[in-house]
C-alpha cells in the first residue's frame, strides 16, 4: 500500500533478517529486568551497516533518508520494543553531530558511533523547564571557551554514553540572553557527574540518569553548530526525532497486533478460537486501524523530511498519532491475551511499557499538542 | 449526601487500620516489591491486630463486621503503595467460601486461623485451558475410600506460594454435566501431592505472589469438600457478586489514590516556573478525572450498601467491576501524561500504580466477560 | 438503593403528568416540530393541570413541592421527544428568581400566572459579545426618575418569542465595578421599547423558540428591578447550581430515553434474519452505554438529594453538567452508529435526540466554563 | 506535505476556485432546509469536467486517478459539506457503469451522466439486510432477461435519479442461488416505484427514498457486468466508494477546523481572543490531528488504488479514519463556536449532520471495522 521501492523493501528485509537472528524474547526479558544494554546485538547491527543509515556516507553512514530510517526502526521494534529502541537510540546524540556539526566534529566523532564502537545521548530536558524552553544550565564566556552550569534530566542512555549533546544558555557578564547554545560534552571531563534515576516503566536496557553539570570548561570545539542558535537547532533536532520515534512506536504497535492475532487465533475459551468472537475481531480492527493511520502519516512525515518539506507540527503529529497507537494496541493486547498477558513472559506488558516511555520522552503528548495548536493557529492578532 | 455512614466502631477500625498501615507496611512496600514478597509475619501481625477477616462471626474470632469494614481496608491498603498482603482477598473473596459453606466443624478448625493471619488462603479456579471459561476445567477429585484424590493444574492463582490453605474448584469425573461436576475442596498446603509453582513475573503486583498449583495424586480427607458434591459452580456463582465488588472497589479506590498523587505533584510542581496545576489543559484534566472518580465512587458504594442489605446487584455489580476498573487504567494513563518524562521512572509512585492497575480488568473475570454477564442478565 | 424515595403524592403527580403528556403533548411533538412553535395553549393548559413551578409555595398557587418534582417533569417531558414546552426552563430556573428574590407585592402580581401559564418566563443573561463572560454584559438600566431605561440586545434566549415576562440581567452604569454593576430587571413583553427577534434557527429545539431581544430606551417601572441594585451576579450565582442541576438531569433523561428507544429497537429489528441485540459488538456497546447512564443517574439522584437538602454542592454539581451532557451527545452518537442507515432518517426518533441534545454541552455555561468553576472551587 | 503533482495541484486550485465561485452558505442552508438538488452548480461543474474526473476520457471523464478525484472531492466539500457531496454523489452510480459495464452502456450512460444532464443513483442496501450480504432482492431468468423483485433502501437521490445501480440475487427455477447478479434500472420501467424516506439528519440535498422493484421486467441489456458476479462487483464497488467517501470527510473535517480557527481568532471572552486559551489550542490540536491521520491514509490509499494496489481492508480503514475525524472535528467546532455553532447560521452544525450521514452510508463504521477485522485476521482455523 505503501509503496515503498525495491531497495527499501530491501531494509526492511535485511532488519527483519537481522531481527530474527539476532533478538531473542528470553534475552529481551532478562536486560529490561537488569537494566543491560544489548551491547552485542548493537555492535552487529552497526557491523550491518544499521546505525545511522540516514547520516552522511562520508562519516561512516548510510547515506540514505529518513524514510529508510524510519522503516528500519519500524522493522526492529515490530521485532522487539526494548531492543530495537536501545539499539536505534545508542546514536542518537549524533543527530545533531551530523545536521549541525562542522567537518572536524563530524570526522572525529561520528565514524565511532556508526561503527558501534562509543554511544552518545542527547541530553536537552531538565528537570522543572518545558520541552522547548530557554534551558537554565548557563554556559558563560570563559577564555576562549565556556564554563557550563546546571543539569540535564531523564538523559536515556547515560550511564554508558561516550558524549552528550547539551543545551545552554548564553550568559553574558551582563547577566543571560534569550538565546542557547549547544555544546558536546564528554563524561570524564571535569565537573561532570551523573546520577541514576533508577529503574523506569519502560525503555530500561538504556537507563537514564540525570547529567550535572559543575563549572565544566569547555573549550571552542565544543560548540556544536551556530553559537545562539541551539534554540533552532534544537526544534530541528526534534523534528527529526519525534520521526523516528513515531517510526519505532509504530513498529511496536505492530507488534503489539500481531502477538495479539497470533494469539487469538490459537486461544480457545468457550469451545471457540478467540479470533472468531465479534468483539475480538472489532478491537483488532480498532488496533489495525489507529496503526494505519499513523504509518500513513509516519510515511508522509518521513518523506517529507527527505523532500526538505518536513515542520515541527508534522513531527509532533506523527509521533503523538504513533505513539498513542503503540499504547492503545499494546493495551488491547494484554486484555487479549487475558492473564497471559500480564505475565513478562508474553511481552505485550513490556511493548506496553515500552511505548509508555517512548510518549514520554523528548516530548509529552501535552507538549506535542501545544506544538501542533500554535502551529494550526498561526498569530493570534 | 453520605450514600454510607460509619459506626463509631468502624471509625475508630479505619484509624487503627491507617496507623498500622503507616506504621508497619508503607515503609516496607518497596522492599516488599524488590523482594517479590512480603514477609509471611505481617499477615499474622495485621490478624492480631484485628484487621483479617472482619466480617467473620465473633464465635470464630472475627469482628462480626460488615462490608463496610471491605471498602475501609481495601482503601487503607491501597495508599500503602503494595499489593502483596493481599488482604482483600484472603478476607472478603477466599474467606467467606469457607464462611458461607463450610460445616461447623471445618469453620471451627480454620476460621480462627484465617482472622489470626496464621492461615493465608487462596481460590483456585483459573486453569492454563480455562480462563474465563470455567466449565473447561480440567482438574479432577475422585472419591478414592476416604480420601479424594485431585490431579490438574491451577494457575495465576493469588496467594499460590505463601498460601497455607486453597478453596479449590474441581470436576467430579463421574457426574457428566459439566456444570454440574464442580465441586469446591479445601486443600491444605501441606498435602503430598500438592506443588506450588514459582512466582510468576508479572508486570506489576510485584510483592504479591501469584503462581502456578500442582495437583498430582494429591490425596485430602473426604470431608474436605465444601458444601455439596456438584454445588461448586452454584458456590462460585453465589460468591462471584461479592469478588467483584471487591474488584470494583480496588479500582475506585486506585484511581483515587492515583489522581491524588497526581494533583499533590501539579500543585507542588513548577514547570518554567509556574506550578503544573495553574496550567489550563492540566487543571481540566485534574477535574475531569476527578469528576469520573467522584462519579464512579457514588455508585460503587451504593453497590456496597445494597450488597450489605443483600440485593441482587448482579448486573450492576458487573458494570461497576469493568467500569471502575477501566476507570484506574485510564486515570494513571492521563496521569502519567500530566506528570511529563517523570512519568517514566519508577521512583514516581504512580508508575508502580499504573503496572498494578492494569491487572484489574483482567482478573475476577475479564472485563469483557463483565459485559457478557450483564447482557445476559439484561435479556440480550 | 433507592437514592431519592417519592412521596403518594409525587407518585400520582408523576402518573398524571405521564397521562397529560401522552394524550395532550406526544402526539403533537412532530407538528410543532415542523411549525417550529408550541401553540400559546398547552402552556395554559399545562399550567392549568398543576405541572408548571409545582416548588411555588401554595399561597401563590403553587403545589409547594420539592426538586423531585423537577425530576419528574423533566424525565415525562424528554420522552415526549419535544423541547418547545420548555416547563423546565420556566419552572425551575426562571421563576425561582421571582420565587426567591421578588417582593411579596411582585410575587402576588406574578407568580400565579407563572403556575397556572398565563405567564411565560424568559431569562435573558446572554449577550452577542458576552457569552461565557458574563462580566462583559453591556445592556444598561438606568433610572431616569420613576422609570429605569433599559437598552441593549440578549441573544440565545429560550422561549424569546412566546415570552410574558424576562428576567433581565443589566448594568446598572453609574457603578464602576463590573461585578457589582449588574441587577435584575422584571421586564414585560408588552413594554415599549422591548422586541422579540425572529425565532433563531437552530440544529435543533426546533420547538423551542429562542430569539434575540432588543431593548431600545425601553422603559419600566423603577419598582421592576429585583432583588437589590447590585445583587444580580450574586443572584445569578445563587441560582445557577439549581440551573446546572436542571441541565444535568437533561442529561441522563435524554440519555436514558435514547438509550431505551435504541434498546428496543436492536431487540426488535432483524438484520440479516438475526435481532441486532444478538450480536456481540451491539450488546457490549448497549451494556457500556447502561453501565455509564446508570452510574451518572446514581451521581445526579444524590445530588439532587443534597440539592434539596440545602447542601452546597458547587463542584459537584458543575462535574454532572458536563459529564451527562457529554454523555447524553456521546450516547446519542453511539446509537446512530448500532441503528445503521436508518440513523440517518429523522423519522428515527434517535435523530432529532441528537440533534437536540446537542446543545447541552453549550448552554446554562458551556462545559469548559463547568470545568473552570470546578477548577477554581477546588483551588487550582 | 503530500508531495502533490503540480496537476494536482492545479486541480485543488481549479476546486477551490470553482467553490468560492459558486458556493454559497445561505444557498447551501437554504437547499439543505427545502431538501433541493443543487442543479445549476452541478451542471456548471460538469461543463468544468468536475464530474467523473476518475472516469475514462473516451465517456466524457477525465481520464484521471482515484486520487485526482479525491482532491477534488476534498477540496469541494471543506469548501461546503452539503453542496460538495451533493455535486459529488449525483454520478455515484455510474462508477459501476465506469469499472463493470459493457461498452454499449458506457457508450449510452456515462456522457449524459458526465455531461450533467442526468443522475445516477447506487440502490445497494436493503432494509434488514447487512451491507455485503447476499440481497434479498431477487432477479429471476424471465425468457431473455430477468424479472425483478424486492426493495432497495436509504437511496441518497434516487427521487430524481434517472437510473440505478441495483443487485438482486440470481433466482433458479429451482429456488435461490447463493449469488447475485447486478443491473440497471430505470425509474419509468412498470414496477418500479419510489418511496421518499423524508427529512434526513444530513445530506438533505439528495434526499433518499425507498426503491420497490415489483415484477420489473428487464431485458438482457439491463445487466452490468458479468452473470453472478455481482457480490464481487459490489465489494469492488465499495473500496472505491469508501475512499471517495473519506475523501469528502477530509474536506469536512478541514472546512469545520479552518471554521473554528477563524472563530477562535475573532471571538473574545475574559478579555482576549479565545484562540490563546491552552484548551482551545489542544482541543484545536487534535482536531488538526485527527484531520492529519485520515488524510495521510486516503491519499496513500488513493494511490494505491491508482496502482492497482487497494484493497477493502484499506479503503474501509480511509472511511472510518476519515468520518471519525470530520464528526469530531465538527463536534468540537460547534463547541469551539458556544452557542453560535448551535445555530444554521454558523455552517459547522451543518457539517456535522453530513459528517454524520456520510458516515452512515454505504458501511456504517461498525461494518468497516468487520471489513477490517476480517482482513487482518484472516481465516481461523
Amino acid at each position: 500500500m505503501h509503496d515503498l521501492t525495491k531497495s527499501q523493501k530491501e531494509i526492511q528485509k535485511a532488519a527483519r533478517d537481522f531481527a530474527k537472528g539476532e533478538f531473542d524474547k528470553t534475552l529481551a526479558q532478562d536486560l529490561d529486568r537488569s537494566q543491560t544494554f544489548p551491547q552485542a546485538i548493537w555492535q552487529r547491527a552497526a557491523e550491518l551497516g544499521f546505525i545511522g543509515i540516514q547520516f552522511p556516507e562520508a562519516f561512516g553512514g548510510g547515506g540514505l533518508g529518513l524514510m529508510e530510517a524510519a522503516l528500519l526502526a519500524e522493522t526492529l521494534c515490530q521485532a522487539d520494543s526494548s531492543l530495537g529502541t536501545a539499539v536505534l537510540d545508542a546514536a542518537a546524540g549524533g543527530v545533531c553531530l551530523a545536521r549541525f556539526g562542522g567537518q572536524a566534529q563530524k570526522e572525529a566523532r561520528l565514524p565511532p558511533l556508526l561503527e558501534g564502537r562509543q554511544r552518545a545521548a542527547a541530553a536537552f530536558q531538565e528537570a522543572g523547564a518545558s520541552l522547548r524552553a530557554l534551558p537554565r544550565t548557563t554556559a558563560a564566556v570563559h577564555g576562549q571557551g565556556w564554563r557550563l552550569d546546571g543539569a540535564k534530566a531523564y538523559v536515556s542512555g547515560a550511564l554508558e554514553a561516550d558524549f552528550f549533546l547539551v543545551l545552554a544558555r548564553d550568559a553574558g557578564e551582563k547577566g543571560s540572553a534569550e538565546t542557547a547554545s549547544m555544546f558536546v560534552v564528554e563524561p570524564a571531563m571535569a565537573g561532570i557527574s551523573l546520577e541514576s534515576e533508577g529503574r523506569r516503566l519502560g525503555g530500561n536496557l538504556s537507563p537514564s540518569a540525570t547529567l550535572h553539570l559543575d563549572g565544566v570548561r569547555l573549550g571552542p570545539e565544543a560548540l556544536v553548530g551556530r553559537p545562539g542558535r541551539g534554540l533552532a537547532q534544537l526544534e530541528a533536532f526534534l523534528v527529526e526525532q519525534h520521526i523516528l520515534q513515531a517510526a519505532q512506536a509504530l513498529g511496536m504497535a505492530q507488534g503489539a497486533l500481531d502477538r495479539a492475532v497470533a494469539y487469538a487465533k490459537q486461544r480457545v475459551q468457550f469451545s471457540r478460537k478467540i479470533a472468531v468472537f465479534p468483539v475480538t475481531r472489532h478491537k483488532i480492527a480498532a488496533m489495525a486501524l489507529g496503526l494505519e493511520e499513523a504509518r500513513s502519516l509516519v510515511y508522509a512525515a518521513a518523506r517529507a523530511f527527505d523532500r526538505g518539506k518536513a515542520d515541527a507540527r508534522m513531527a509532533a503529529a506523527a509521533k503523538l498519532s504513533a505513539t498513542a497507537a503503540a499504547i492503545q494496541a499494546a493495551d488491547d493486547a494484554i486484555q487479549i491475551h487475558g492473564g497471559y498477558g500480564y505475565m513478562r513472559e508474553y511481552d505485550v506488558e513490556r511493548f506496553y511499557r515500552d511505548a509508555k516511555a517512548l510518549s514520554l520522552a523528548h516530548g509529552t503528548p501535552e507538549d506535542l499538542r501545544e506544538i501542533i495548536g500554535a502551529a494550526v493557529i498561526g498569530r493570534v492578532k | 449526601m453520605e450514600i454510607l455512614t460509619y459506626t463509631p466502631e468502624q471509625e475508630d477500625f479505619r484509624s487503627r487500620l491507617r496507623a498500622f498501615c503507616e506504621a508497619q507496611i508503607t515503609p516496607f512496600a518497596d522492599r516488599w516489591e524488590a523482594d517479590h514478597e512480603v514477609p509471611r509475619d505481617i499477615w499474622r501481625r495485621m490478624g492480631r491486630a484485628g484487621f483479617l477477616c472482619p466480617c467473620v462471626e465473633t464465635r470464630y474470632g472475627g469482628l462480626g463486621g460488615d462490608f463496610r469494614h471491605a471498602l475501609i481496608v481495601s482503601q487503607e491498603l491501597a495508599a500503602t503503595g503494595q499489593t502483596g498482603l493481599a488482604a482483600s482477598l484472603h478476607s472478603d473473596v477466599v474467606v467467606p467460601y469457607i464462611d458461607s459453606f463450610a460445616s461447623d466443624a471445618q469453620k471451627r478448625r480454620l476460621l480462627p486461623g484465617c482472622v489470626s493471619g496464621e492461615i493465608v488462603t487462596a481460590v483456585a479456579m483459573t486453569e492454563p485451558g480455562a480462563g474465563s471459561d470455567l466449565a473447561a476445567m480440567t482438574t479432577t477429585a475422585v472419591v478414592d475410600g476416604d480420601a479424594i484424590v485431585l490431579n490438574g493444574t491451577k494457575t495465576f492463582i493469588s496467594n499460590g506460594v505463601s498460601c497455607d490453605l486453597v478453596v479449590l474448584a474441581a470436576r467430579e469425573p463421574d457426574v457428566a454435566d459439566p456444570h454440574q461436576a464442580i465441586s469446591l475442596f479445601l486443600v491444605e498446603a501441606d498435602r503430598p501431592g500438592f506443588k506450588k509453582g514459582s512466582r510468576l513475573d508479572k508486570m506489576g503486583w510485584h510483592s504479591q505472589d501469584t503462581a502456578e498449583l500442582y495437583f498430582t495424586d494429591c490425596r485430602i480427607p473426604r470431608e474436605s469438600r465444601l458444601g455439596e458434591k456438584g454445588a461448586g459452580f452454584l458456590m462460585l456463582m453465589s460468591k462471584l457478586q461479592q469478588e467483584r465488588l471487591v474488584c470494583a472497589i480496588g479500582g475506585i479506590v486506585a484511581a483515587e489514590r492515583i489522581l491524588a498523587w497526581t494533583t499533590d505533584h501539579c500543585r507542588n510542581t513548577r514547570v518554567d516556573g509556574r506550578p503544573l496545576a495553574k496550567g489550563q489543559t492540566v487543571q481540566f484534566a485534574l477535574v475531569e478525572m476527578a469528576a469520573e472518580i467522584k462519579i464512579g465512587r457514588t455508585f460503587v458504594e451504593t453497590l456496597v450498601a445494597d450488597h450489605i442489605a443483600g440485593t441482587q446487584i448482579v448486573v450492576e455489580t458487573s458494570m461497576a467491576k469493568f467500569w471502575t476498573t477501566d476507570l484506574a487504567n485510564r486515570t494513571a494513563n492521563r496521569c502519567l501524561e500530566l506528570i511529563g518524562p517523570a512519568g517514566n521512572l519508577e521512583r514516581t509512585p504512580i508508575v508502580r500504580a499504573l503496572r498494578d492497575a492494569r491487572i484489574m480488568a483482567i482478573f475476577a473475570g475479564t472485563n469483557e466477560i463483565m459485559k457478557q454477564i450483564a447482557a445476559k442478565f439484561m435479556g440480550f
